[in-house]
């Protein structure tokens, strides 16, 4: 069994435990051991990188250190948000000496920077996709509109993501499993991300544009790869539609619950049971269609 | 031949007292892992335990450095002068017998036919004290060159190390003027049997056999071979005591100059370069091949003598690991 | 022995005010070598060269020393005079005492005594100035201009008409280059093609102008004035001196779904084809890559139906080698596409297209006779929109610069749009307007006001399509930083124009520098902006950076002038103060090379009389070297020198400085 | 070592090589240059990291040229060398046979292009000691420098065995040899010998591969190598170029950056 | 006392500096007499042996000076002649040479002021050190030395 380093972010352990479960649950398939980090810590996202900018640089930095302590090459960090810290952490410190000298002062760690944060689909890409054709037992036959948001694919030198005005990774996951990926407008648009708490408003104006477009071209659910994402398009329903002739009901699904659906898991076990937009609708269509094939 | 004794605890006050006198002393001095000799200040500057220094003595007759004159333009004139005579005698202390040895090699060289003024004008205020080998190493070979590790070849005095202090022997009138002038360290004593102190160096090669040999070698066919680890550094006639080639350089500039006269070697590939650009020695073995016979067979032809003292300098000191004595055993087979 | 003769200049007052002329005259009259001394009033005048050549003759002086105002000024005057008295000229050297001591110094003792060491200093040097003559390089006077497009074209006929032979190489079939592709030319909006197919027929009719299409540059060898150039004819696969262009061949190639280079990829053409009807010259080649005979070994159709037997299928490229005294490079530019712009779709919507694109369907001779008609339906768009810096001015996509021809050609595709459909809304977002030039400014402002265009000064962040409409989402930054959206038919992109794909290569042939960017460099951005650094190679239009017809028109004239200039000589005469190498030294390490700016350091082999070979040593190209002298400083063992600058000749003067150094026994 | 004697005995015996230029034992057991023309003086080949002479310096001697084809035992300085040489036209890609044995596997390189990537994958930190000495020495004050480089020089001789152990110290005329004008004071006086160590140090500077050979040849244990490693590693740190790397010339005082940073000029 | 005068020798490009000294006194910018200029074609000519003879010869101070970046006449001479500086300067620091006698300056042909303030500023610099005797002491050593073959 392969380990490699996992940080969850705050993020995994509340709002999106669906995305933990889903995630924890391929990565059993895939047969990829998950070691949380130990005593890990806040990224710093959205806020630090705005306030201080040697903290912001130093609170993911801690927690690479500690994947290194721990022997980590790779950490899996599913949140975008995360992700984007700790990338950029990862890449002051090797590009700045300024830093290489003055973040473990402030950490009291050693840090070389050697383990390397990858997202979510970089862990699908590298460990799920070779071993999922052999084991699909479902084939997703709906429409679904992928969505990456902002921090997967910006800024550019941290994104492994190629075209990233138009990147097309998950859509040919989604094509693995069976589904078809609509050509829409809003893939990398942003959700309004950390004013989610403050500034609703935002959040229903931006989302209401992205899931009008989803929905005018007949998708059936949205699929995602961060929390952020996950939480203003499914959350703020309610300020969402404020901005929309009629009510918007499509689910906003985690790429990792598509696949396990497609892998047989039960959907309790991923989680679909802890939405805010009931996927009861859409599973109950996807269900029909496959017993249908 | 008169003998004299110093107690061992007078050695020290006798250097000290030559440099209270104003002599300058030269003598072996460790700098890092080599002995070098140097002017000192102090008896305690001195290096005593080594087997060979890794350069000469040759310096305090023949300097790295040597103005021949300085000139000035005064006008449309030139106006020469001499240089400076030393104003002190020089004490060479310390050195082995076979550097004595390699000083009478220099004052033949210098003074034999046409006596340089330059050179005379040190030698004659340089008194040469000479210490005898109480040890050697794998690359001494006096004794092959007919010299022995106690000879007195050279020397002006010559210091026997014993258990009841330094054997003096008075060899030359220098020598024994500086012992009237310096009694007080010096005490009456009879002869000794200098063996007992004496290092036993072995005989490397046959050099009357080597004389038969050598004059045919210039055509040798070997040379090139037994050569090509040098390179060409020419640290071996730098450090010789008996290398006595020089060039000859003008610093000056629109007002004045001065002729120099500075250590030269045959090593070098310009040595013997033509104003035509030809040179006669194009390769290294050639530069190999007369230093090899310049020691041992063209000074024989001049002076009758030959010009290596068996220091074993060239072969210590050599980068590329070359040694005299197998080139001459190589030359002896043939 | 030296005989110096020196020659102080009161000039007038200006030295003589707080320099003691006679004084330095005396002084150097002790300096070694100096056989006679002399002040006098006006060194420069009558009088006073004629003083200087009866001193050089009466006192059989082998070196001269004026020491008046800067050699920058005077040195060819007073060399002339020494060469009048019979001795080589360049024996007279000059020290500056006006600009660098009487002038910018009070009278006081160290001014005179600065001046006097100024003297020692030329005394010392002149001792050991070589005679020297200047070098003479035999001229061809025919030019090679490289690329068909406007630049070339009218540098070519400007050298044609001046009585010299020109050689023109075009890559493509057909001589016109990125003109000839264009409907109207700003400000002025007549027809491109009117103004330029008259052009191109006289290239091709002028008798000093031999025109090779479909070829390119293989190799260029030599140096100013004495290039030798070998050409690659490309394949046309069909004979042009049988074939009578009667067309029936392209009318039966059964391959016609090409896109067409010409029409910018919106049309279609045959596998043999004629770029254009107005093509010079006016014949097919057959396009090898696309054509069944080629690809299959079967069909030759258009060999069947040729009446004239003009099809070869047989030839080969052809090698021709032709000796040219100045290269023309005039390769113009290329435009990035549609698909550069990942926010604009990657190329993904058709109706997402470039400038040239629009020039081609507004064209009467385009794809659709001129009727504007958007590439995906065909519907005549009701809502255009056209975004300036589509790339330029974008250090995040590589492209810094201003394009330079974007403001004026959108502005005018605007109005043509305008003007075809009178309804039509047609939006410009723009950064700045750069306008510079004649009735350019009053060009766009009838563009915004006469024809209502509506400009919008901000950026276009993405376009999607949505409902058959492309949504174009930018910003108004005039109005409040509001976000705008536009729902348009079509988008037209003023994308970046970039260098020529193959520019750099072709930079290496002539061995001319190039610019980051990879457009060509001129030799000085100011003075020297039509030539290059290598001798005898020259610029016109777009392949240097990005120009607009008159401005390349111009500098097609400027660098005809130039080479008309350099062929108006039988021979080069060039100042002997260049480079040169002892060969006896020279190890060739070759570590030189690199360092020269004009590559003029080749390599020579040595050989002894049996030819074998002794060494290969580096050798000055003397029609090459400029003589900076930036070799002489980085070689190692000294084995490069430069004449007027020789190591002797510097040593020396700085040896004669001071002359304060003791020496240890004085 | 035997898999190498073999080696070396087959190319003697196809006669593909004919001369064979590696170390015997040395004096102090260190390995000393030894030139192996027949296959049987080969059972005396030695090789260990106390084979430090630089054998590329051979390479220019007259000597050499009637062998036809030549084997070299080459450390790491000597491969640098090697490239250094080509780079600068001084030998002939396909002339040399060379070897090296690391961690007892004999590598063989056929072509110089294979000695560049193993050098540039293999390239060696600078010795701690060395740098650590030289930041010692630039930490004096200007003055203490100065004393203690002009008594250090002081002890120059002349003797130009710096020069001579040099691979890539090859001129026909080295600059000290030219006397119109005479661009370097020949006596051995405190200027000429200074003027002599800059003008080494900078023709070697952006060429100096590092081998130590000339301080190691010194006679007088004057520490000249640090002005070459000093300047080696100036040139590394402003412009990227490490010499004895690259078949290609890469001469970092022939090539320029229109951004080269300093801080000196007004 | 009498003060003393500095000897400032500066060696300059054809194109930039020489043409800049050539400015100030055209505008008949007044400044110190002790500069002697010597003229070369680029500065990528300047070799550096000749700022030491410049110094062995006397000098108490030395300009090396031309075109600025992107302005040589003939291109690049100057960026090769910086990287050749910037070398050249480490091994002087290195050394513990009197680098503060030593100055490198851009000066274009338009900046006749900019000449003139550097030659004033230098000969003031340089008139503080006071005479150069370091370097001219170097000479002597060495001279009929019998002894100090190795400096231990």
């Amino acid at each position: 069994m392969t380990k490699i380093g996992y940080f969850p972010g705050c993020s995994l352990n509340g709002t999106a435990k669906e995305y933990d479960l889903s995630l924890q649950a391929i990565a059993r398939f895939a047969d990829v051991e998950l070691v949380e980090l130990a005593d890990w810590n806040c990224c710093g996202a959205t806020a630090a990188h705005s306030l201080n900018s040697t903290l912001a640089v130093a609170l993911p930095a801690r927690n690479l250190a500690i994947a290194e302590s721990m022997g980590f090459d790779e950490i899996l960090v599913p949140c975008a948000a995360c992700y984007s810290r700790l990338a950029q952490s990862r890449h002051e410190i090797k590009s700045d000496e300024k830093y290489r000298t003055k973040i473990p002062q402030l950490i009291e760690m050693d840090i070389k920077g050697t383990a390397n944060p990858i997202t979510v689909l970089d862990f699908i890409n590298k460990y799920v996709l070779g071993k999922l054709k052999d084991n699909l037992s479902n084939k997703l036959n709906a429409k679904f509109a992928c969505y990456y948001g902002c921090l997967l694919t910006r800024p550019e030198h941290l994104s492994t993501i190629e075209r990233r005005e138009d990147p097309l990774v998950m859509e040919q996951i989604v094509q693995l499993v069976g589904g078809m990926a609509i050509d829409w407008a809003f893939k990398v648009e942003c959700c309004g991300a950390g004013l989610s708490v403050v500034r609703t408003d935002i959040i229903g104006k931006l989302c209401a544009k992205i899931l009008d477009d989803a929905n005018s071209r007949g998708a059936d659910a949205i699929v995602v790869a961060c929390p952020m994402c996950h939480s203003n398009l499914d959350m703020r329903r309610n300020e969402i539609n404020k901005n929309l002739a009629s009510a918007n009901t499509l689910p906003i699904i985690y790429i990792t619950q598509l696949l396990g659906l497609a892998l047989g898991i039960e959907p309790n076990k991923l989680g679909f049971d802890k939405h805010f937009v009931s996927t009861g609708k859409f599973l109950h269509k996807l269900q029909k269609q496959t017993m249908e094939v | 031949m008169e003998y004299k004794l110093i107690k061992p605890e007078k050695i020290q006050d006798f250097v000290n007292a030559l440099i209270a006198n104003g002599k300058q002393v030269l003598a072996p001095k460790q700098k890092k892992d080599k002995v070098f000799f140097s002017l000192i200040r102090s008896f305690d500057e001195i290096a005593m335990d080594f087997i060979q220094t890794a350069f000469s003595a040759k310096s305090a007759v023949f300097p790295k450095c040597e103005e021949l004159y300085s000139f000035e333009k005064n006008g449309k004139d030139t106006i020469l002068n001499n240089p400076p005579a030393p104003q002190h005698d020089t004490v060479v202390f310390g050195m082995r017998p076979c550097d004595g040895a390699a000083f009478d090699y220099l004052a033949t060289f210098f003074l034999k036919e046409n006596p340089d003024y330059h050179f005379k004008m040190r030698y004659d205020k340089t008194i040469l004290i000479g210490l005898t080998c109480p040890t050697g190493d794998e690359f001494c070979f006096c004794t092959s060159v007919g010299i022995s590790p106690s000879d007195t070849r050279g020397s002006d005095l010559l210091l026997t190390k014993t258990e009841n202090g330094y054997f003096v022997e008075i060899i030359t009138e220098k020598g024994e003027k500086l012992v009237g002038q310096f009694s007080d360290f010096f005490e009456q004593t009879n002869t000794i049997d200098k063996t007992k102190y004496t290092a036993n160096i072995q005989k490397r090669f046959d050099s009357s056999a080597l004389k038969e040999k050598i004059s045919g070698a210039f055509n040798w066919e070997r040379w090139e071979e037994t050569s090509l680890p040098c390179f060409g550094c020419g640290t071996c006639a730098f450090s010789c005591p008996t290398c006595t080639c020089f060039d000859i350089q003008d610093e000056a500039n629109l007002v004045g100059g001065a002729r120099y006269r500075i250590w030269d070697t045959c090593a070098l590939g310009i040595f013997t370069k033509h104003a035509s650009g030809h040179n006669p020695r194009e390769k290294q073995s050639e530069r190999w091949r007369n230093r090899i016979l310049h020691k041992f067979l063209y000074t024989d032809e001049q002076f009758g003598t030959l010009s290596c003292v068996g220091c074993g300098r060239c072969i210590r000191n050599c980068p590329a690991e070359l040694s005299i004595i197998e080139q001459v055993n190589a030359i002896m087979e043939g | 022995m030296a005989r110096i003769g020196v020659f102080v200049c009161h000039c007038g007052e200006n030295i003589s005010s707080t320099v003691d002329c006679a004084k330095v005259a005396e002084i150097a009259s002790n300096y070694p070598g100096v056989v006679y001394s002399i002040d006098y009033k006006y060194m420069c005048s009558d009088p006073g060269q004629n003083l200087i050549k009866e001193a050089i003759q009466k006192h059989k002086l082998t070196g001269v020393v004026v020491a008046a105002c800067s050699p920058r000024m005077h040195e060819p005057t007073f060399r002339k005079a020494t060469a009048e008295a019979g001795i080589n000229p360049y024996l007279c050297e000059m020290a500056n005492l006006r600009e660098h001591c009487s002038w910018v110094h009070f009278r006081e003792d160290s001014t005179t005594e600065k001046a006097a060491e100024l003297v020692r200093v030329l005394v010392e040097k002149v001792k050991h100035n070589e005679e020297l003559y200047p070098i003479k390089v035999p001229i061809t006077k025919t030019a090679l201009v490289i690329g068909g497009g406007i630049g070339g074209i009218q540098a070519a006929l400007d050298i044609a008409n001046s009585g010299h032979k020109v050689i023109m190489v075009e890559k493509n079939p057909s001589i016109g280059g990125k003109m000839a592709q264009l409907s109207e030319t700003f400000p002025t909006l007549d027809c491109s093609q009117c103004i330029l197919t008259p052009r191109m027929v006289e290239v091709a009719q002028h008798p000093n102008i031999t025109l090779y299409t479909y070829a390119e540059v293989e190799s260029v060898d030599g140096f100013i004035g004495n290039f030798k150039v070998t050409i690659r004819q490309k394949a046309k696969s069909v004979d042009h001196k049988a074939c009578t262009g009667c067309g029936l061949c392209i009318e039966k190639c059964p391959i016609k779904k090409i896109p067409d280079e010409f029409n910018a990829g919106l049309g279609n053409r045959a596998a043999i084809y004629v770029p254009f009807p107005q093509a010079v010259p006016n014949k097919p080649v057959i396009d090898r890559n696309n054509c069944t005979y080629f690809l299959k070994g079967k069909c030759g159709l258009c060999n069947k139906v040729c009446p004239a037997d003009a099809i070869h299928y047989e030839q080969e490229d052809e090698f021709i080698k032709v000796d040219v005294g100045a290269i023309v490079a005039a390769t113009g530019f290329d435009i990035k596409h549609s698909d550069f712009l990942p926010e604009y779709g990657y190329g993904k919507y058709p109706d997402v297209i470039d400038g040239l694109q629009f020039e081609r369907l507004a064209s009467a001779s385009g794809p659709t006779l001129g009727v504007l008609k958007r590439p995906s339906d065909g519907k005549e768009p009701e809502s255009v929109v056209f975004i300036a810096c589509a790339g330029s001015r974008d250090p995040a996509k590589g492209i810094p610069y201003c394009s330079k021809i974007c403001c004026m050609y959108t502005a005018k595709h605007a109005m043509l749009f305008k003007h075809k459909n009178h309804h039509g809304n047609a939006t410009v977002f723009y950064m700045d307007i750069r306008a510079g030039g004649k009735m350019y400014d009053e060009f766009v402002r009838r563009a915004i006001e006469e024809d209502d265009v509506n400009y919008i000064r901000g950026r276009v962040s993405r376009i999607y399509e949505k409902n058959g409409k492309l949504i174009v989402c930018g910003v108004d930054t005039l109005l409040n930083s509001r976000s705008v959206e536009i729902e348009a038919d079509l988008v037209v992109l003023a994308t970046a124009a970039v260098a020529n794909s193959d520019s750099e290569e072709l930079a290496q042939k002539l061995h001319i520098s190039y610019d980051q960017y990879h457009f060509f460099s001129e030799a000085h951005p100011k003075l020297r902006p039509v030539e290059t650094n290598t001798a005898g190679i020259m610029l016109a239009g777009a392949c240097q950076a990005p120009k607009d017809i008159p401005d390349t028109v111009s500098q097609a004239s400027g660098t005809a002038a130039k080479v008309v200039a350099l062929f108006s000589q039988d021979e080069l005469t060039r100042e002997p103060l260049i480079a040169y190498v002892n060969n006896n030294t020279c190890v060739g390490c070759f570590l030189c090379q690199s360092v020269c700016p004009y590559l003029a350091i080749e390599k020579e082999e040595i050989r002894r009389r049996d030819g074998t070979l002794v060494k290969t040593v580096a050798k000055i190209n003397p029609g090459l070297c400029q003589g900076c002298g930036t070799c002489v400083a980085l070689c190692r063992s000294k084995s490069i020198d430069i004449h007027g600058y020789t190591n002797r000749q510097i040593y020396a003067e700085v040896s004669a400085l001071f002359n304060r150094r003791e020496y240890a026994g004085v | 070592m035997s898999e190498l004697i073999n080696k070396i005995r087959q190319f003697f015996a196809s006669q593909t090589i004919d001369l064979f230029i590696g170390y015997k034992k040395g004096r102090f057991g260190e390995g000393k240059p030894a030139f192996f023309t027949k296959p049987e003086q080969l059972k005396e080949l030695v090789f260990d990291d106390k084979c430090i002479v630089n054998l590329a310096v051979y390479l220019r001697k007259p000597e050499l040229k009637k062998f036809s084809k030549i084997g070299i035992l080459a450390n790491f300085g000597t491969l640098r060398a090697l490239l250094q040489l080509a780079a600068e036209n001084q030998i002939v890609d396909g002339q040399y046979l060379i070897f090296t044995v690391v961690d007892g596997k004999v590598l063989e390189f056929t072509n110089l292009k294979a000695i560049e990537e193993y050098v540039s994958k293999n390239l060696p930190k600078p010795n701690p000691e060395r740098v650590a000495l030289l930041k010692e020495i630039e930490s004096k004050p200007r003055e203490e420098r100065w004393d203690w480089w002009t008594r250090e020089l002081s002890s120059c001789i002349r003797c130009y065995a710096c020069r001579a152990a040099c691979p890539l110290c090859y001129c026909e005329q080295c600059l000290v040899e030219c006397n119109q004008p005479q661009w370097v004071e020949v006596p051995p006086t405190g200027i000429g010998n200074l003027e002599w160590h800059i003008v080494r140090a900078m023709h070697l500077a952006g060429r100096c591969i590092g081998c130590g050979e000339c301080e190691a040849a010194c006679p007088m244990e004057i520490p000249i190598g640090l002005l070459t490693q000093k300047l080696n590693m100036t040139i590394i740190s402003n412009f990227g170029q490490i010499p004895g790397t690259k078949l290609e010339p890469n001469y970092a005082l022939s090539t320029f950056k229109v951004d080269d940073k300093e801080n000196f000029i007004r | 006392m009498q003060e003393f005068e500095p000897k400032i020798v500066a060696f300059v490009c054809n194109w930039c500096t020489y043409a800049g000294a050539d400015l100030a006194g055209t505008s008949r910018i007044k400044y110190a007499t002790n500069v002697r200029i010597v003229r070369f074609p680029c500065t990528g000519r300047i070799d550096y042996m000749l700022i030491l003879k410049a110094f062995q010869n006397g000098a108490d101070g030395v300009i090396v000076s031309g075109c600025h970046p992107n302005d040589c006449h003939y291109t690049s001479g100057n960026f090769h002649a910086r990287r050749r500086w910037i070398v050249f300067n480490e091994l002087l620091e290195l050394l513990g040479f009197d680098k503060r006698r030593l100055f490198f300056s851009w000066v274009s042909a338009a900046e006749g002021a900019k000449w003139a303030n550097l030659v004033n500023e230098v000969v003031t610099e340089v008139r503080k050190l006071g005479p150069f005797n370091e370097y001219e002491e170097l000479s002597k050593i060495n001279v009929n030395s019998i002894g100090e073959i190795c400096n231990v």
